[in-house]
C-alpha cells in the first residue's frame, strides 16, 4: 500500500500545473475564456495534447500513451485547482473512455488518435431529460433499415457536447442500449454556458444516420458503465483539486482579512471551521486516491462499488468546503470575479454530473450485508498474484 | 395557553390572505410562486398596489401609514403575503430608511420623503457596507466634507443590493475623521443622479446582478439632506440594523418552497431518504414557525426579542436546505442553464443551481450566522 | 396563539419548583435517594400529592384535579430540571393515563383516588423484550377459564415496575390486545436501577390472575396507543426541563472556569457551540408547547402527528445538547457525582422509552403526502366552534 | 501509488494475525469482541503473552525489545490486534512511560524499570491532569520539595485512569515554584504504596470506576526516582504527548462494533434509514482507515505526522457514532440494567447505553477534540 506519486507522476504533476497555472492563475483570465466561446482555450488544449495529457488513458496502439486512472486523476485535479474549462473530463476521460471500451480497434485508433492530439473532440450524448444518472438510453432510439442506422431522440445535457464528432447511445431495437457515431453537425444542437462555466448541449437527433461504435446491435450497457465508473473517479479528482484551493483560498483570507481591528485567524471559530474542512479534505483525499488505485486494477465490479464510497464522500465534503468557504470568506466569494464562489460552483455541477451522495449511498445500502467489515488491505487474487 | 388565533386575528389573516391575492397581479404573484425574477417594474407596481390597500407600511406611525398592529398581526400580514406570492415591499424603503426618518428626521424631511418612500415613488438604496469593512460596519471610510452649506462626499460603498434601479441611497459617511470608530459618523440622503455618483455592477456566481458598488467623487449633497444631527449616525444605523432582524425568518417561503419541492419530486417521492429529507425539513419548518410565533407574542412593544437570532440564523439554514433539496431532485436537470435556447429539462430544475448558489448569502448578508451566534452568546446565555 | 401560562400554571409551577429545587437542588442529595431503595423519596411524593400534582391529569370525578397535559408538562419539566426520581412520568402520566381511557368508572375511582393521594403507586407493564416500542402486545397472553383471567408471559423493560398494582398489556384470546389489573406482589419481578438512576422491572407472568381494566376482552390498543402519546408528550417537557438545566450549567461553567489564564467564555469557539445549543433548545421548547396544546384538545390523531413531531425534535435535541453539555464541560461531566452527565444519561433513557427520532421520523415520512405544508395556525372545526 | 501491501507486509499482517489468536487466550479476546469488561488480571495476562511473543512493544528501542518496524507494520500490528479482540498493551507501560525512561532516563533507571514495564509486572499509572488544570496541563500545582536525598510531594492528581491496579505512578510535579508555567517541572517516579498516598475512585455516569483522584500528602519520594534532570519534565511530558496522538484512530475496534451492530441490528436492517446510517459509518470508517494507511506511510522515522490529529478527531468521532447506533439498535432493551438479576434482554443491549456514555469521555481525553482542531488550524493551517 503506497500513496505516493513516483517521479514520471511528478513530472506529470508539474507539467500540467505549470501549464494550468500560468493560464489561470489569475482567475480574471478564466472569466475572460469562460465568457467566450468555445469556452476554453484551443491553444491550451493543444498544449495539454503535447505534453500527452489527452492520450494518458488510451492504448499507445490507440495513439495513447497506456497511463492509467492514476495519471488521469493527476491531470484532473490540476484542473478542478484554477478550474481550467478544457473539457478534459468530458471529451477524453468519459467520450474517450467509451471509445476505449466500446469501440472496434479501428475505431479506436481512428477516434482516439486524433483526440490525444488534441485535433478532435468528441462528446458522450447519454443522459436524457428527466432521468436521473440512468446507465441504459430510453428516448432517444436507434433503427436499422437493412443498411444504415438511424437515431432519433433528443439528449441532454451533453457535457461539452459542441465537439465535432458525438458518440450518441440509443435503445438499439432488439433491447439493451448501443453506442453510435454521429456527426455533430448532422444533429440539431445549442449549446450554452452551464452556472459553473462549462458547456453543455441539447443535441437532438432526427433520424439522424449514425455508426454504430463496436459491434452492431451488440448491448454496450456494462462498458458505458464502466467508462461512466473511469470518469466518476476523474471528477472525484477534479472535484478534489478545487476543494484544495477552496481551502488554500480561505485560510490565505483568514491569515490576511482584518476585521474589527486583527486579522480573521484571531476568532477561534472561524479557525476551528477551517480546521473541520482539512478535516473533511484529507479523509476524501484518502478514499478518492484509493479508488483510483483499485480502478488502476481494471476489475470492474470492484470499481463501481469503490468509485461509489468515493463519491459518496466527495458529495458530502464538497458540499462542506464548498458551502464553508463561501460562508468563511463572506460577501466577497458571491462575486463572480472572485475565485472561490467559483470553485463552488463547480463542485455542486460535478456533483450532479454523474450522480450525487444520495443516488451512490443508496447503491451501497444495497450491498451492506455482503461484508462483516470493509477491509482495504485484503487483496483480491489477481493483486497478489 | 392557547393553541389558535383569537376570532379577531383569524379574522385578519383572513382578510390578509384575500387582500394579497386580490390586489397584487397574479402574473407577478406567480412569478414569485415560481421562483422566477421579479422585474424592477413588477415590484413596484406591487408596493404601490399594497400602498393603495393601506398595508404596504403597517408598522410605520400612524400618521404616515401605519397601522398599529399588534406584533402577532405583523407576523401575520407578512407570511401572508408570502404565502400569497406577494413580493415584499422594498426593504429599503419600508424597514429601513422608513423607519429611521420617522424617529429621527425633521418633519420637513419627513414630509418630504414618507409619501413618496411608502409608494416606491422614490426606489432607496443602502449606503452602509464598504469593501474593507465586512460585518465591521463602523470602520467605514467614506467621507463627507463640509462645504459651506453642502457636504462633499468621496469614497465607495458597496453589496448596494438593487442599487441599480435606486433613486436616492441613505449613506453612513465618516464626518469627523479625529472621532473614535463608531463616533464621527453620520447619515445623508444622496440623490443618486448627482454627478460624481457612479453605480457599478457586481455580478454574482449565479450569473444574476442584484448587487453594486456605488462610487461617489466630489460628490455634493445639500446640507438639508443631513438625517438628524452630525455624528449621530451609529444611532441611527443601530437602529435600523436592529430593525432589520424582527421579522426575518422567511418562514412562509420557505415552506412555499418545500411544498413545490414535494409537488415536484414526483417519482423520487418513493425513495425513502429523499421521504426522510423533506419530512425532516418541515418538521424543522414548524419548529422554526412556532418560534417565531412564540417571538412575535412577546415582542408587543418593546426591543427586539433577543430570540430573533434564532429566526435569522434557523430561517437562513433552513433557506438553504430548501434550495439543495430542490437542487438534488432536479438532478442532472439542474446543469442545464436558464438561458439555453431551448430545452426539455423543467425551467425549476435549470433554475435550481443559481438558486441554491445565491442563497449562499443569505447567511451572509443582514448579520451573518457568526454574528447572530455572537449575539446569542453575548445578549442571551451572558459569554 | 398564545404561549404563556396563566397564573395559575405559573403558581403550580413555582410550587413544584420549589419542592424539588429544595430537595435535589443539591445533586449529591439525588444521588444518595437514587442509590437506595426504592429510588425516590416518599415523602417527596406525598408532597407531590398534597399540592395536587399527582392528580392533575385526572377528572374530578375520578378523584383527580381536571387539568390537562399543559399542567402535566409543567411538572415535568421541573423533575427534568432537577432529575427528580419520583416516578411521575411512569405511575402518574402514563399508568394513570391508561387507567382514565380505559377503565371503568368504578375502577378509575378506586385507582386514580389513591394514586393522585400519593398512597398508591401502579405501574404500566406494555413493554415485551426485543420489540420496538410496539402498540400492542404479542408475548404475554391472557386466558378466560370461563370464571377468571390469568395471564403468561414476561414484560421488560417496565419502567418504575416496583408499585404496588401493576396494569399488565396481554394478547386477548379473541385477538387485540386488553389491559389487565394485576397485583404486583402475585407476578414474579425483579426490580433494578436503570442506568440513569429510575426504577425499571421485569415482571413474569405466569397463570397470574388478573382483572381486566376496562370491559372484558375488548381490544385496548387505540386507548393505550393514546395514553403513550400524552406519556410521550410529558417525556418531552421532563427532556426540556434536563436540556436547560444542561445549558444553564453549561454556560455558568465557561463563564467560571478558567483555563491558559482566561475564564473558557474567552473562547470563541466554545460559546458558539453555546449559541447553538440555545437555538436547538428554543425551537425544542416552541414544537414541545405546541405539540401539548394540540393534545390539550383531546383530538388523538392530531395529538399522535403532533407529538410524533414533537419527539423528533426532541430526540435530535436532546442528543445534541447532552452531548455537547460534556464536551463543553470536559472530563468533570463524566463523573457521576456532577449533574451534568446525569442530564444526558436521562435525556438518552427518556429517548428510548417511547420510541426515539428515528421511529417517531419513519411515522411522519408516511404522511407526507397528506398535506401540502405544515400550518400551525390553520384551526381544526372544533377549535373554532 | 499501490493498492495493496508488499508481499513482505502481507506475510507480516498474516503472521500477526494468526501470532494474536494463538497467543491470547479466546476467554479474553471473547470479553473484547463482545464489548464486555476487562479485569486487571486479563490485561496482565494478555500483555505478558504478548511479550513472550515478543510483540507487546515493538516500538520501543530493539534493546528494550522492541522490533524496528516500520510505521506501516506497527500500524497493521495495532490493528491486527484489534480486530482480534486483543487488549492493547497498557499504555500508561507501553506508549507513555516506556518512551520517556527510553529516551530520557539513565541507564540505571533504564534496566530498573523496562523490563517489568514491558511485563507489565509494574502496573503504571498516569499522574498528569489536576482538578483545575483541565487541557492546560501546565498549569499544574502538586508541588514536590527538595528534602535531603528525598523530594516530599504533596498535592492532587485527578483521572487517573485504572489507578486502582496501579503499582507506580509517573508523576509531573512543581518543582521550581518561580519559574514560569511550563519551566520548573519534573517527572517523578513513585511508588503507590508510599505513605502519604491515596487513591480514591471516581464514579462515572456510565456506572463504571475506571478513573481515580490521586492524592499525595508529604509522600517522600528518593531522588534517585526523578527522571532526567531536575525541571526537564515539560520536554518529557511533550514527547509523552506528541507519542500518545500516533496510531489513536481506533479504526479495527470500531469497524468491529459497527460488524457486530450489522449482525444484530436484525430485522431493522430492512429499515432504509438504518441500512443508509450504517452505510454512511462504514464509508467514513473506510476513509479513516485510508487516512491512517496514508499518515503512517509518511511518518517514517521522523515527528508525528500533523494529520494524526485528524485521526483523533475523526476516529473519536466515528467510535462515538458507533455507540450511538448500537444503542438506537437495542433501543427500549437498553433501558434494562446490566445489574438486572435476571433479562430476557441481551447483554449486548443492556451494555449499550452505558458504553455510549462512557464514549462520551473520547473526545475529552488524550487532548480534546477542541486541543485537536487549534492544532490543525495553528500547526496545518497556519492560522
Amino acid at each position: 500500500m503506497d500513496f505516493t506519486y513516483d517521479d514520471e507522476q511528478v513530472a506529470l504533476r508539474q507539467a500540467v500545473a505549470g501549464l494550468l497555472r500560468r493560464r489561470y492563475g489569475d482567475f480574471e483570465e478564466r472569466r475572460r475564456v469562460v465568457a467566450q466561446d468555445p469556452g476554453h482555450d484551443p491553444a491550451i488544449w493543444q498544449q495539454l495534447a503535447e505534453m500527452g495529457a489527452l492520450g494518458l488513458p488510451f492504448a499507445e496502439e490507440d495513439g495513447g500513451f497506456g497511463a492509467g486512472p492514476v495519471e488521469v486523476g493527476i491531470v484532473a485535479a490540476e484542473i478542478g485547482r484554477v478550474l481550467a474549462p478544457e473539457p478534459y473530463l468530458a471529451s477524453v476521460v468519459l467520450a474517450g473512455g467509451v471509445v476505449a471500451g466500446v469501440g472496434t480497434p479501428d475505431q479506436r485508433a481512428e477516434l482516439l488518435g486524433p483526440l490525444a492530439e488534441g485535433s478532435r473532440r468528441i462528446a458522450l450524448a447519454h443522459a436524457e431529460p428527466g432521468r436521473r444518472w440512468a446507465d441504459d438510453a430510453a428516448e432517444v432510439k436507434a433503427s436499422f433499415d437493412g443498411q444504415t442506422w438511424t437515431l432519433s431522440g433528443t439528449k441532454e445535457p451533453v457535457p461539452a457536447g459542441d465537439a465535432e464528432t458525438l458518440l450518441v447511445t440509443a435503445a438499439l431495437p432488439e433491447g439493451g442500449t448501443g453506442v453510435f457515431i454521429v456527426d455533430g453537425d448532422a444533429t440539431t444542437r445549442s449549446t450554452s454556458r452551464a452556472y459553473d462555466g462549462t458547456r453543455v448541449s441539447r443535441v437532438v437527433c432526427d433520424a439522424t444516420p449514425a455508426t454504430p461504435l463496436g459491434e452492431a446491435g451488440r448491448d454496450a450497457t456494462a462498458a458505458l458503465s464502466q467508462a461512466v465508473d473511469l470518469a466518476r473517479i476523474a471528477a472525484c479528482h477534479q472535484a478534489l483539486g478545487a476543494m484544495e484551493a477552496a481551502l488554500e483560498a480561505t485560510t490565505g483570507y483568514l491569515r490576511s482579512r482584518k476585521q474589527f481591528g486583527v486579522t480573521l485567524n484571531h476568532f477561534q471559530a472561524l479557525n476551528f471551521r477551517a480546521a473541520d474542512m482539512y478535516v473533511s479534505l484529507e479523509l476524501t483525499r484518502s478514499i478518492v486516491e484509493w479508488a483510483t488505485m483499485v480502478a488502476a486494477t481494471g476489475d470492474a465490479a470492484r470499481t463501481h462499488e469503490a468509485v461509489a464510497r468515493a463519491a459518496v464522500q466527495v458529495s458530502r465534503a464538497g458540499r462542506h468546503i464548498g458551502q464553508d468557504a463561501i460562508q468563511l470568506h463572506g460577501g466577497i466569494a458571491m462575486t463572480a470575479e472572485y475565485l472561490v464562489g467559483n470553485l463552488t460552483a463547480h463542485l455542486t455541477a460535478l456533483d450532479h454530473l454523474f450522480g450525487d451522495g444520495q443516488h451512490h449511498l443508496t447503491g451501497l445500502m444495497a450491498t451492506l450485508q455482503d461484508h462483516e467489515a470493509l477491509d482495504p488491505l485484503a487483496a483480491a487474487p489477481q493483486d497478489v498474484a | 395557553m392557547r393553541l389558535t388565533l383569537s376570532a379577531e386575528d383569524r379574522a385578519f389573516r383572513e382578510e390578509m390572505a384575500e387582500l394579497f391575492t386580490t390586489v397584487v397581479p397574479q402574473e407577478i404573484r406567480d412569478t414569485v410562486l415560481e421562483g422566477g425574477e421579479l422585474t424592477a417594474d413588477m415590484i413596484r407596481t406591487s408596493q404601490r398596489a399594497l400602498a393603495d390597500a393601506g398595508i404596504a407600511v403597517p408598522h410605520w406611525p400612524r400618521e404616515w401609514g401605519g397601522r398599529d398592529w399588534s406584533e402577532l398581526q405583523r407576523h401575520l400580514w407578512h407570511e401572508e403575503m408570502q404565502r400569497a406570492g406577494v413580493p415584499s415591499p422594498l426593504p429599503f424603503n419600508t424597514s429601513m430608511i422608513g423607519p429611521v426618518l420617522a424617529q429621527f428626521a425633521s418633519q420637513e424631511m419627513k414630509e418630504r420623503f414618507l409619501p413618496p418612500t411608502a409608494n416606491l415613488d422614490i426606489w432607496w438604496s443602502q449606503g452602509f457596507s464598504e469593501p474593507d469593512a465586512g460585518s465591521d460596519l463602523a470602520s467605514l471610510r467614506t467621507t463627507a466634507v463640509r462645504d459651506g452649506e453642502d457636504w462633499v462626499v468621496n469614497g465607495q460603498k458597496t453589496w448596494t443590493t438593487l442599487g441599480q434601479h435606486g433613486d436616492w441611497i441613505f449613506t453612513l459617511v465618516r464626518t469627523d475623521p479625529d472621532a473614535k470608530k463608531q463616533r464621527g459618523i453620520s447619515m445623508l440622503l444622496i440623490d443618486m443622479t448627482s454627478p460624481g455618483l457612479e453605480v457599478r455592477p457586481i455580478e454574482l456566481i449565479d450569473g444574476g446582478h442584484e448587487v453594486n458598488e456605488v462610487w461617489f467623487t466630489d460628490v455634493r449633497v445639500p446640507g438639508e439632506n443631513l438625517v438628524g444631527e452630525v455624528n449621530q449616525g451609529w444611532t441611527m444605523a443601530k437602529f435600523l440594523l436592529g430593525n432589520e432582524r424582527v421579522g426575518v425568518a422567511p418562514v412562509a417561503s420557505v415552506k412555499r418552497m418545500v411544498a413545490r419541492a414535494k409537488q415536484l419530486a414526483g417519482p423520487q417521492l418513493r425513495d425513502p431518504l429523499t421521504r426522510a429529507r423533506i419530512a425532516t425539513l418541515e418538521n424543522d419548518l414548524l419548529a422554526l414557525e412556532l418560534t417565531a410565533l412564540r417571538v412575535v407574542a412577546h415582542s408587543d412593544g418593546g426591543e427586539p426579542h433577543p430570540a430573533s437570532s434564532v429566526l435569522k440564523l434557523r430561517g437562513t439554514e433552513l433557506q438553504q436546505a430548501a434550495t439543495e433539496l430542490l437542487l438534488d431532485l432536479a438532478g442532472p436537470d439542474s446543469l442545464v442553464p436558464l438561458t439555453a435556447e431551448s430545452s426539455d429539462a423543467a425551467p425549476w430544475a435549470r433554475r435550481s443551481a443559481p438558486t441554491y448558489l445565491n442563497y449562499r448569502k443569505a447567511s451572509i448578508y443582514g448579520g451573518s450566522n457568526e454574528i447572530q451566534r455572537q449575539i446569542i452568546s453575548r445578549t442571551i446565555l451572558g459569554l
